[in-house]
């Protein structure tokens, strides 16, 4: 297992031990047993079997003793899950959200990022949310998984006690690109932490509009390159002609400015032919004017 | 090797079993509450979630229809019970008459039905239809429910008329009567789960508000 | 009654495919489930050996990502719907539980034929999406909504088929339960039936009462896709969390439903090879029914981190904890059963000894998923799907192998080389754990399930684990190459009416049973179903 | 050879009391009855909300249970089938329970 870096590994690691203990103790008991019982009631040594129809007495034994031990399993289970669900109130609370195939994170100041960073010994609180389907943000670590519902009624919290960066998975099967949906939480002293938290976003010379693209994951499904991922590829379709199918009938669109605003908040209407319907939420309400009409401008880069 | 004639196993899976039939009919009948068991623990749910609007939604079924095909249904299930007495007293005659009313009570049902649906979806309240659409949070799952659980309920409604109309025809053949009525009293038994599922779904769709 | 002579097997009394198809002869019916199933079993395994093969190293080997996630979910669909659920009940069920009662057939012999021939159908549309509208579903069998509502591979029939199928299950419950009710042999009563059937009666139950709650849900995942009404979308006051309750109503016991009639085969089984009465029968009858029973309460246990209630949680794990305790009364019936005995180690019982070690992995490594804690960890990783294997494949799948070696020589009246049986068991079993352990390890590490493509730290388990699926895979056809050379062998010495000494009903009629099950009326032991102090004697002729 | 005595051979048609005409109208009325009551209650007793959703449900269950008492010949037939459907009724209202904790508490 992995070095436990949260203040629950040591609950879950106690209860994982206790009943690998007993499991183990009943596993190899029993087999032994068993073993012993073939070799010496073998055919030839023991020629004539003597017929046993039961005992009451082993009976109880045999019930009362594994009721005793599955609720002593249930008590320390119970006990290591309980903190995780008991919030301390000075927790830092930041948004997380899941999409095909990325995390994403949203701090009380407004920064985004697509991984976290989290001071040292200080509780936070992660509101679960997603933006297509079921995904579940797993931190090995931290011994720590919650599914990220869309709805958004899901949350976990954690106080990180160990400084290092460690892996952030996703648990539930959400489609074709599941085992790359990674992301990392970094775990930074209060303040190093805080001077993080502080820097606004480094400005750099990169497109806006693939800023756009980079924090929403239109880049899992739609490439620069012209290959073929989940969706079209967004090289040199600008002012190009495409096949679309519309309510089910074949068409030809120009891709320009109107088609893109619609295929972004309605992406549904028009599914370019050989592409599958129903895999791309709408972004209607997600961008902003200005940040489509970025997108749009960087698209036309890409020749 | 042994010819050991004459001998029969006591309990034979060949043999005319009326006991058995029934318990087969009676499980299967299991198997149908819980079939809408499922639905109504969706109807539950999201009842709890959406408990507003699904006291608006309800407000466009119609009561007076609902109340005429619950009694419409209540009838039916008398006349199919008394169908099995007249059988077991030899009046076939009495028992084809009866199960008649019982074949009518379902036409009737269905032409309530019709009409009931025909209103909404002359409202646009199909799923798929423009108002269904745009209806607001809660409401459209009510008539999506609605639909589901009415229509699979009429769906059992004509699978119970065929099975009294089969009836109807060996009864007519002479060979349903006074010993061999299972068939009969299978279908009844089939009939009643139909009039018994609906004696939730009335309630529990018109009578919310 | 037919007029065959009574001394006519059921092999010989008609020729003919058809004969065979449209046979109401519940053995017959029996062999039809055991040839289809086994069918599709061998598909699955090729599925499950390609999967493992794409695993053997990270990054891409030569499946596609999306290639890859079919093949898991047909792999799923198959194992479970085409294999796992009827396996046991709808093979030797229906064999041996009407010979085993006394009586010539089940209640309903139309109904039975009915049942197969659903299932072919049920079967034929699984298998149909290899081929139409955008390939196998890639959802995984569960098709949480709303990823199985919005994917654009043939999902709805996927569905369908999982429905279709359970009407097959459904009826074959319903047929058991009659017939147990119905067809005892005079004397036999519920306490003296014998305990395959005990298990069969719980198992039917369960197939009964939590298939229908499938049946439903799955109809709603179609109309979804019809409508696209956002049945399950919060937006519009729905809830993806109903869904994947709906699905465990059912899935749960469904689990009960496979395992189930394995403890039938290990609890006839071993007081055969052990010439000694069963330990506790009546503690293992009624563990049946007590699982059945409060397998209904436990399917939130799948959801621990799918944002469910706190109290809700709490509930699930307990009665979780509280389904283990049947299940281990029966592990320590069945150890006391070898007490004493005369044991005789033929490959059936070395099956069972298989089982019953598996079976304690599985169901052991099932109590760190029952607790919250650890559960909240290992959920939806490789530990999990370690864990099924070991219950599923090592457990029933372990169980129906044996059953297999133990009434070949009823069904077919022949018998296999039982050193190659045995040598293929050995190298079967080695496989399987080589398989199945190291992705417990890798659970443990925190890989997640249905991945396509892992981190390098998983490599060793991943590793191990798709060798050992080669070695399974040999042990497995050996095994099976076994059982078929025997059957074509020719000049046999006859294998007589009970070559293992075993006490149940079918071990005193002909090998292969005449077309009414006896030629001769059938004689129960005098105080319950393994009474070896008064066995009646099987007179050969 | 052994043979087992032969005490109970249950086959065929068991006999079923005769349920009179009377009892089956008798049945109906009140189970009409029963269906006006609702009605009213829902009707006239709209303030009464939660409450006369409880009351309707109570009143479909009487109703349920009078079907299948009478009409469906409960009243008359081996106790095993009272039980098997009991027991039936109880899983099921065991799902609603299980699922409404789940929901109500979230």
């Amino acid at each position: 297992m992995r070095i436990g870096a949260s203040t629950f590994a040591e609950g879950v690691d106690l209860s994982l031990y206790i009943i690998a203990g007993i499991s183990i103790f009943f596993l190899v008991g029993i087999t032994a047993v068993m073993i012993y019982f073939v070799i010496r009631y073998n055919k030839k040594r023991n020629p004539k079997a003597t017929n046993i129809e039961g005992n009451n007495t082993l009976e109880v034994i045999w019930t009362v003793i594994p009721t005793i031990l599955v609720l002593v399993m249930f008590y320390y289970g119970w006990m290591g899950y309980k903190p995780m669900r008991t919030v301390p109130g000075n927790a830092i609370e930041i948004n997380a959200y899941g999409q095909m195939w990325k995390f994403s994170f949203e701090y009380p100041n407004g920064k985004l990022t697509d991984s976290l960073v989290v001071p040292l010994n200080r509780p936070v609180k992660l509101y679960l949310n997603s933006r297509d389907v079921l995904h579940s943000f797993y931190i090995p670590a931290f011994r720590l998984k919650e599914d990220m519902v869309p709805g958004g009624k899901n949350y976990l919290w954690f106080e990180a006690n160990l400084k290092g960066k460690y892996d952030i998975l996703c648990a539930e099967y959400c489609g074709q690109l599941h085992s790359y949906m990674l992301s990392s939480v970094t775990v930074l002293p209060v303040e190093e932490y805080e001077a993080w938290f502080e820097k606004a976003p480094t400005i750099t010379d990169e497109h806006p509009g693939l800023t756009v693209m980079k924090q929403n994951a239109c880049l899992t499904c739609h490439s620069q390159d012209g290959s073929k991922i989940i969706g079209p590829s967004f090289k040199g379709i600008y002012g190009h002609e495409v096949t679309v199918v519309t309510d089910g009938i074949e068409r030809q669109v120009m891709v320009d400015d109107e088609y893109i605003t619609r295929s972004i908040k309605q992406p549904g209407s028009d599914v370019v032919q050989g592409y599958m319907n129903g895999l791309m939420v709408s972004y209607e309400n997600v961008l902003t004017d200005q940040q489509i009409k970025d997108v749009i401008e960087y698209i036309k880069t890409l020749k | 090797m042994e010819h050991s004639s004459g001998f029969s196993l006591p309990n034979s899976g060949h043999n005319r079993d009326a006991e058995a039939s029934k318990m087969g009919m009676w499980l299967f009948l299991f198997t149908e509450l819980l079939l809408f068991g499922g639905l109504f623990v969706v109807y539950m749910v999201y009842r709890l979630l959406n408990h507003e609007a699904f006291l608006l939604s309800s407000f466009e079924l119609n009561v007076t229809m609902g109340t005429f095909n619950t009694v419409v249904l209540l009838v039916s299930s008398m006349t199919v019970a008394m169908s099995i007495t007249a059988i077991q007293k030899g009046n076939a005659a009495l028992s084809i008459r009866l199960l008649f009313v019982t074949l009518g009570a379902a036409v009737v049902f269905m032409v309530v039905k019709y009409f009931e649906w025909s209103a909404k979806i002359h409202h646009g309240l199909f799923p798929g239809q423009l108002v269904f659409d745009n209806l607001p949070k809660g409401e459209g799952l009510f008539f999506f429910l609605y639909f589901f659980m009415t229509g699979l309920h009429a769906l059992h409604i004509i699978i119970g008329a065929v099975l009294i109309a089969v009836v109807i025809y060996r009864t007519r053949k002479g060979l349903i009567t006074a010993e061999k009525y299972t068939l009969t009293e299978n279908a009844g038994l089939y009939w009643h789960l139909v009039d018994l599922i609906w004696i939730y779904l009335f309630p529990l769709f018109y009578l919310i508000h | 009654m037919t007029s065959t002579a009574l001394n006519v097997n059921f092999f010989q009394a008609k020729k003919g495919l058809f004969s065979w198809i449209f046979s109401v002869d519940h053995k017959r019916i029996g062999l039809l489930y055991l040839y289809s199933l086994l069918t599709f079993f061998l598909v699955g395994v090729t599925l499950g050996v390609l999967m493992r093969l794409e695993l053997l190293n990270p990054g891409k080997d030569f499946l596609e990502a999306k290639t890859y996630n079919q093949i898991f979910t047909l792999h799923g669909v198959i194992m479970i719907f085409l294999f796992i659920i009827p396996s046991i009940p709808a093979v030797f069920g229906n064999f041996f539980l009407p010979i085993m009662l006394g009586t010539d057939d089940v209640s309903f012999p139309r109904l039975n034929l009915l049942s197969w021939w659903i299932y072919i159908i049920g079967a034929i549309m699984a298998l149909s999406t290899l081929i139409w509208g955008d390939g196998p579903a890639d959802t995984g069998w569960t098709f949480y909504a709303p990823y199985s509502v919005k994917t654009g591979t043939n999902v709805t029939m996927s569905v369908l088929a999982a429905f279709v199928l359970g009407f097959s299950s459904i009826l074959t419950g319903l047929n058991f339960i009659v017939t147990i009710h119905r067809l005892r042999t005079p004397g036999m009563t519920f306490m003296k039936m014998p305990l395959f059937a005990w298990a069969l009666y719980a198992t039917s139950w369960i197939q009964l009462l939590a298939t229908p709650i499938i049946g439903i849900t799955l109809l709603m995942i179609v109309a979804e896709r019809f409508f696209g009404i956002g049945l399950f979308d919060p937006s519009i006051g729905g809830d993806p969390i109903l869904y994947q309750h709906l699905f465990w109503i059912y899935s749960h016991p469904a689990v009960y439903i496979m395992a189930l009639p394995a403890f039938g085969i290990v609890s006839e089984i071993l007081p055969t090879f052990t010439q000694r009465t069963i330990f506790g029968y009546k503690a293992i009858a009624f563990s049946s029914l007590a699982i059945a029973f409060v397998g209904y309460f436990v399917w939130g246990h799948h959801m621990f981190t799918a944002g469910m209630s706190g109290p809700a949680r709490i509930i699930f794990s307990v009665m979780t904890f509280l389904v283990a305790i049947p299940t281990a009364i029966k592990v320590f019936n069945w150890v006391a059963t070898l007490y004493k005995g005369s044991i005789d180690l033929q490959p059936p019982l070395l099956y069972m000894l298989g089982f019953i070690f598996q079976f304690m992995v599985g169901g052991l490594s099932g109590l760190v998923l029952g607790a919250l804690a650890t559960d909240i960890y290992l959920h939806d990783t490789y530990f999990v799907v370690g864990h099924f294997h070991y219950v599923m494949f090592g457990g029933t799948g372990f169980a129906f192998f044996g059953a297999l070696h133990y009434w070949y020589p009823k069904i077919w009246g022949k018998m296999y080389n039982i050193k190659i049986a045995n040598i293929a068991f050995a190298i079967f079993f080695v496989g399987f754990n080589m398989l199945y352990f190291p992705m417990m390890i890798a659970g443990l590490m925190g890989m997640p399930r249905r991945y396509y493509d892992y981190l390098p730290e998983f490599h060793l388990p991943n590793m191990i684990s798709t060798f050992g699926s080669w070695v399974l895979v040999t042990g497995l056809l050996l095994m099976l190459g076994n059982l078929i050379a025997g059957l074509r062998k020719k000049n046999q010495p006859k294998v007589g009416r009970d070559p293992w000494g075993g006490i149940t009903l079918e071990w005193q009629t002909l090998s292969p049973p005449p077309v009414q099950n006896f030629d001769r009326m059938p004689v129960l032991p005098k105080d319950g179903p393994y009474d070896y102090e008064h066995k009646p004697v099987i007179k050969e002729d | 050879m052994n043979t087992i005595k032969q005490n109970h051979n249950d086959q065929g048609h068991e006999e079923h009391p005769i349920v009179s005409y009377r009892e089956h109208l008798s049945t109906l009325v009140a189970l009409l009855l029963l269906t006006v009551m609702t009605v009213a209650i829902s009707v006239f007793g709209s303030n009464l909300r939660t409450l006369s959703v409880a009351t309707a449900l109570l009143i479909a269950s009487v109703k349920a249970l009078v079907v299948a008492y009478y009409f469906m010949h409960l009243k008359y037939d081996k106790k095993l089938y009272t039980w098997l459907l009991l027991i039936v009724g109880v899983l099921f209202v065991s799902f609603l329970i299980l699922t409404s904790i789940e929901f109500l508490n979230r």
